[in-house]
């Protein structure tokens, strides 16, 4: 599976998300840069990686929305393949409204940075399937990813909501949720279950030298999902 | 077309050069006339900026020059140096091709004006420092003194700077993975923000910071060039502050860690072409100045630059300036001459401004020119050189009666648990996690070990057989001592880091150092300094491991009164293979594995955290540091180590042996009590608090006891068992040898919790 | 013809904000027993040209659309001036 | 009398202004070429009790000095007008 990591100035998780799928996955995979208006060619999968495009300046993933390779993102996405936005990558795909709600200041105010628990709740995306009801311990750093949306009961109804911070064990609590986002939402997708963003780092917690290899099971499953004949 | 119309220079008379100038501009009436002298004439007012930031304290070290040169720092028996001090940053090998790049820097004075501004342009200048020569910066470290915990504005500082240093570490994507804070009303009028960067390196591909073969076009990258900081390096940092006297503040510097983000890929992408770049210095302190100068005098050439291609934010500027600003995120380079177009074609591909601003000469000189004037015809030597002082220094007498205290005068505290958990929960010694949280500590993909977990961080290196190497990083500095003995602080400060390392499985193989103190100017500040260095050197020396940079920050002196000398110290170690050993953290792992600690029991209480937050006094004579005895601690820890015999491992420093068990309780995979049963004829408080030098505290699983014991008496080490880990409480048993043994603490885990993880929180919240 | 203008973004009424909350907090906290609800916007200053105010807006519209504010939470409001 | 005020905090001329930049070129690549430099500030709303306007602005003076603006790097400027 052809993984394509784009580059946008001021990315910094992107070498780690080709870390995660080449060196640790064993796949093929490289950065878009970030004026292109075309993806790599044969690219199978889409990762929107984590870091401070454009500083975070003004807003978190507003600049980077609007960059030439997100119109190439967008039709990639349109044509049903899995695209995945990690932490800044998952503010650039709201701010480029691929996926509904918006993130918002922490409501500590502060950058976090440390492990959290989520739990896996729609199975109906490439990057969930089979996971549903799994608890997966993954690091989180963001100072934005307090999870809004203007319309949070219909948005619920829709099933979107794919992954929700925990405790260790399981439970919704409010000592769980790291940055006060609405009813603990750390990950959505889009209608078509195609595009899906998170707030933690799974491309972070692919070894257990680093201290939890949780995360593999995302990229694991967009392969199994992929090596049963496509991801849409 | 664009909106934005570019800045220019202005032509505007320049001001007469007279010796009431060049006094104002820092320099004695001796510089000024060795300026006369070299010149044969009058300076212009831009010749007089740019010989007096020269001079400046901050960039000729003139008061610490003459001392720093007996700092070992060349190739040891176990490190090989490749770059030792005066580049940007020193580099060691660390096998298989790799090199390790890294140093320390200061940015004390800025960071008490502007906490968030200052310390997180420190952390940006010791980035450019590291990425400079050619390094990817793969970790951060720094290292925080405060003032006293309720001073009024401690919280105001402590928000600030912690939130600077995340903002542009996290930015950047750096990870920072370590540190220390510490608070003392020593430091109340003038904080200490140390930051620490390692970067990776390949060791046939390192660069330098020279301005070589004639003709050579000189390339500025960067950040446009506005006002700020003019005079930030040479008044602010070569003088003593005083309070409410602010005339002199230079405008505060913004650190833009995006913009530094662009220049790092862009430097380290041009690097990566073979021989376009010649050689690169950051603007760092005196800015363009500074760099285009030693540039010049590193080559031995010259440079000439046309001061109206450099990029302007503001309008209105004069050359003098433009030659003065400490904008930031700024880069110096010079590239094979005729291949300028690759060199802008990689930074317009970062949306970064560059132009050619000037040509390498072989005159000797530096020459400046705008519109058609030169306003700069100066001789490179006399500048690089700068001046250099033996200050007099006198040893301060008010040692004598502070070290004559004997701590064991005063009680016992009848409440030993009480006493316990207030050392714990002092903010000097509780948990750092509000600080650490704000950090990204895990981008790049490489930490291995955590803030919090250990005594010191490690960061993976992949070796290019695929190899899984770990770098180990900590840097420390007990200032307290330092105090009472700077000679025997300094040596402690240094055996204490390498300790640190020596915890994690690493070898300790390199030293940078930031040496704070006060105002060189008073006998008794210079006498710290020099005794400071010399124990220094000598526990380098001790060690086997050479110093391959650092910097010196003076005049941190607010209203007469000086800080703590302080003189940190950063050490870099190896793990060689972190599959086969994975580096050891401190906490305890399981109940039922047996506690031993490695080194001698004492009753050295003297300048300890327990004598300053139980009984208010700081003084007494300093642990006393037995090479031999350190020497042999750390072989076993580490022979112990790679035998896979230890299942964790605590150095023990502030609070002695009580906290580093307390610590060792609650930082683990589960907070778990210990048993502690031990035979002593040290009355229980010194047993508990005492912070004699060279012990480690490591557990070992049962069957391993025999093993550990065999080869700590083949090595010579004393290793005692104390107890065994289990429980939910930390309770500690003692007696003499032969009679009858009592309790003297039972503290309860959650107790030992409370303290320790919101001790911090009284600075901060 | 050489325009300033202003940009306000706010957050939309009802949309939490935290930093406000904080800084009424803090106030009160201070002393300033007499603040009520706070609330936290950014303002945005640009330099323009263009043939005339109407237009200006028009093309300011625009800019916020599609990058000053994020109109699933904020709202935005214009001001246009001769440049001082 | 229940007031309402607003507090503008911008950078002091002169300092740099990052985020400022990178929004004035991020505006000029979307094709909003007219558009020179921008600065970008904060704007803080507050409800506030005061016996009159003038006292409202000493207030508000202060709690500018002490917490809603960084004076070393920023200025600010206050409206104080009628409740909405
Ligand atoms: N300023 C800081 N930044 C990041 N981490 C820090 C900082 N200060 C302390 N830490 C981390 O907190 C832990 C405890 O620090 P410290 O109290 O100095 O430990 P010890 O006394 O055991 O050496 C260490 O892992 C250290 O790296
Ligand atoms: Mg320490």
């Amino acid at each position: 599976m052809n993984f394509a990591v784009v580059r946008f100035p001021g990315s910094n998780c992107d070498q780690d998300a080709v870390h995660a799928v080449v060196d640790v996955l064993g796949q093929p995979g490289g950065l878009a840069w970030h004026k292109d208006r075309e993806l790599p060619p044969a690219t199978d999968c889409v990762i929107v990686p984590g870091g401070f495009s454009y500083g975070d300046y003004l807003r978190a993933g507003a600049m980077a929305a609007q960059s030439p390779i997100m119109a190439a993102v967008r039709a990639f996405a349109e044509r049903g393949g899995p695209v995945l936005g990690i932490c800044n990558g998952y503010q650039i795909l709201t701010e480029a409204r691929l996926l509904e709600g918006a993130l918002t200041r922490n409501a500590s105010l502060k950058f976090v940075c440390k492990d959290v628990h989520v739990k896996v709740e729609g199975q109906g995306t490439p990057f969930s399937r089979g996971l549903a009801g799994r608890v997966l311990r993954m690091p989180i750093a963001h100072a934005e990813g307090r999870f809004v949306h203007p319309d949070l009961p219909a948005f619920e109804r829709t099933g979107r909501v794919i992954f929700r911070y925990v405790s260790a064990a399981g439970a919704l609590d409010d000592d769980a949720n790291p940055n006060g986002s609405s009813a603990a939402i750390a990950g959505t997708c889009n209608a078509a279950g195609n595009v899906v963003g998170l707030m933690p780092h799974p491309e972070r917690a692919c070894e257990t030298l680093l201290g939890s290899a949780d995360g593999r099971a995302l990229f694991d499953t967009v392969l199994g999902a992929f090596a049963a004949g496509g991801c849409a | 077309m664009s909106a934005i119309a570019r800045k220019t220079l202005i032509k505007r008379p320049q001001p007469e050069v007279t010796p009431q100038l060049a006094r104002e501009h820092g320099l004695s009436a001796e510089e000024y006339q060795r300026v006369l002298g070299f010149l044969g004439r009058t300076p212009s007012y831009t010749e007089l900026g740019i010989v007096s930031v020269m001079w400046s304290e901050h960039c000729s070290y003139k008061s610490s020059r003459i001392h720093l040169g007996k700092l070992p720092t060349r190739t040891t028996a176990r490190t090989r140096v490749i770059q030792g001090p005066g580049e940007n940053a020193g580099v060691i090998d660390i096998g298989d091709g790799q090199a390790a790049v890294f140093k320390m820097e200061s940015h004390n004075h800025p960071s008490f004006v502007e906490p968030f501004q200052g310390a997180a342009t420190g952390v940006g200048g010791i980035l450019r420092d590291v990425f400079t020569m050619g390094a990817r910066p793969i970790a951060n470290l720094n290292s925080l003194r405060f003032g006293r915990p309720d001073h009024p504005r401690t919280r105001h500082l402590v928000d600030g700077v912690v939130a600077g240093i995340g903002h542009y570490g996290n930015c950047i994507g750096v990870p920072t993975v370590g540190g220390e804070v510490q608070f003392h009303a020593a430091y109340d009028g003038n904080i200490l923000v140390n930051a620490f960067t390692l970067g990776l390196a390949r060791a046939d591909r390192i660069f330098l910071g020279t301005a070589s073969g004639l003709g050579n076009p000189v390339l500025y990258v960067g950040s446009k060039t506005g006002r700020d900081g003019i005079h930030g390096a040479s008044l602010l940092a070569s003088s003593e502050f005083e309070a409410g006297k602010e005339g002199h503040r230079p405008r505060v510097q913004v650190g833009d860690p995006f913009t530094e983000k662009l220049l790092l890929e862009a430097c380290l992408e041009l690097m990566a072409v073979p021989d376009l770049l010649i050689g690169i210095q950051d603007m760092g302190a005196a800015g363009l100045t500074s760099s285009s100068v030693e540039m010049a005098a590193r080559a031995g050439s010259g440079i000439e630059l046309d001061l109206d291609q450099v990029p302007l934010r503001e309008d209105g500027m004069v050359p003098y300036e433009v030659m003065l600003s400490e904008s930031q995120e700024r880069m110096l380079m010079v590239v094979a001459r005729g291949r300028e177009a690759e060199a802008l074609a990689i930074f317009e591909k970062w949306d970064l401004d560059c132009a050619v601003i000037g040509r390498v000469t072989d005159s000797g000189r530096i020459v400046l020119r705008a519109h058609d004037t030169t306003y700069v015809d100066l001789p490179i030597e006399p500048l690089s050189e700068g001046a250099k002082y033996d200050r007099p220094r006198s040893r301060p007498t008010y040692l004598d009666e502070l070290q004559a205290f004997d701590p064991r005068t005063l009680p016992t505290p009848a409440d030993l648990a009480a006493a316990l958990l207030a050392v714990l929960g002092s903010p000097t010694v509780a948990s750092k996690e509000w600080v650490y949280r704000q950090y990204d500590h895990m981008v790049q993909d490489g930490t291995v070990i955590r803030p919090g977990a250990a005594d010191a961080a490690v960061v993976r290196v992949v070796a290019p057989d695929g190899r899984q190497k770990g770098l180990a990083l900590a840097v420390d500095c007990p200032s307290r001592l330092c105090y009472l003995d700077p000679y025997e602080g300094a040596r402690l400060t240094v055996a204490e880091c390498a300790r640190n390392l020596v915890c994690v499985g690493a070898q300790p193989l390199a030293v940078t150092d930031c040496l704070n103190f006060g105002n060189p100017e008073k006998p008794e500040i210079m006498w710290q300094f020099v005794e400071c260095v010399r124990g220094l050197s000598d526990m380098c020396r001790e060690l086997d491991i050479p110093v391959v940079s650092g910097n010196v920050s003076l005049y941190n002196e607010t209203d007469g009164k000086a800080i703590y000398p302080t003189p940190t110290v950063g050490i870099v170690g190896l793990i060689d293979d972190l599959t086969a050993r994975p580096p050891l953290t401190q906490g305890f792992q399981r109940a039922g594995d047996a506690i031993v600690l490695l080194g001698l029991m004492t009753d050295e209480l003297g300048g300890s955290e327990f004598l300053e937050v139980v009984h208010g006094k700081v003084a007494g004579a300093v642990p006393r540091l037995n090479e031999a005895l350190e020497l042999t601690v750390q072989r076993l820890t580490l022979d112990a180590a790679r035998a896979g015999l230890l299942q964790s491992a605590h150095d023990l420093s502030e609070g002695g042996l009580a906290i580093g068990l307390a610590e060792c309780c609650l930082t683990g995979p589960t907070p778990i009590g210990a048993r502690i049963q031990a035979a002593t004829p040290l009355r229980a408080d010194h047993w508990l608090f005492s912070e004699g030098a060279s012990r480690i505290v490591v557990t070992v699983r049962p069957d391993d006891l025999p093993r550990l014991a065999e080869l700590a008496s083949d090595l010579g080490a004393p290793a005692l068992t104390l107890g065994t880990v289990g429980g939910s409480s930390l309770s500690v048993e003692l007696g003499p040898a032969g009679g009858a043994r009592a309790v003297v603490v039972d503290v309860p885990l959650a107790d030992l919790g409370a303290a320790f993880h919101r001790g911090f929180a009284r600075v901060a919240e | 013809m050489k325009l300033s203008a202003k940009v306000y973004v706010t957050l939309k009424r009802g949309v939490l904000d935290p930093q406000g909350q904080a800084v009424s907090r803090s106030l009160r906290g201070l002393g300033f027993d007499e603040v009520g609800d706070a609330r936290i916007g950014k303002f945005i200053e640009l330099e323009l040209d263009a043939p005339d105010e109407a237009a200006a807006r028009k093309r300011l519209g625009e800019m916020c659309e599609r990058l000053l504010s994020n109109t699933v939470i904020e709202d935005y409001r214009i001001e246009v001036g001769a440049r001082a």
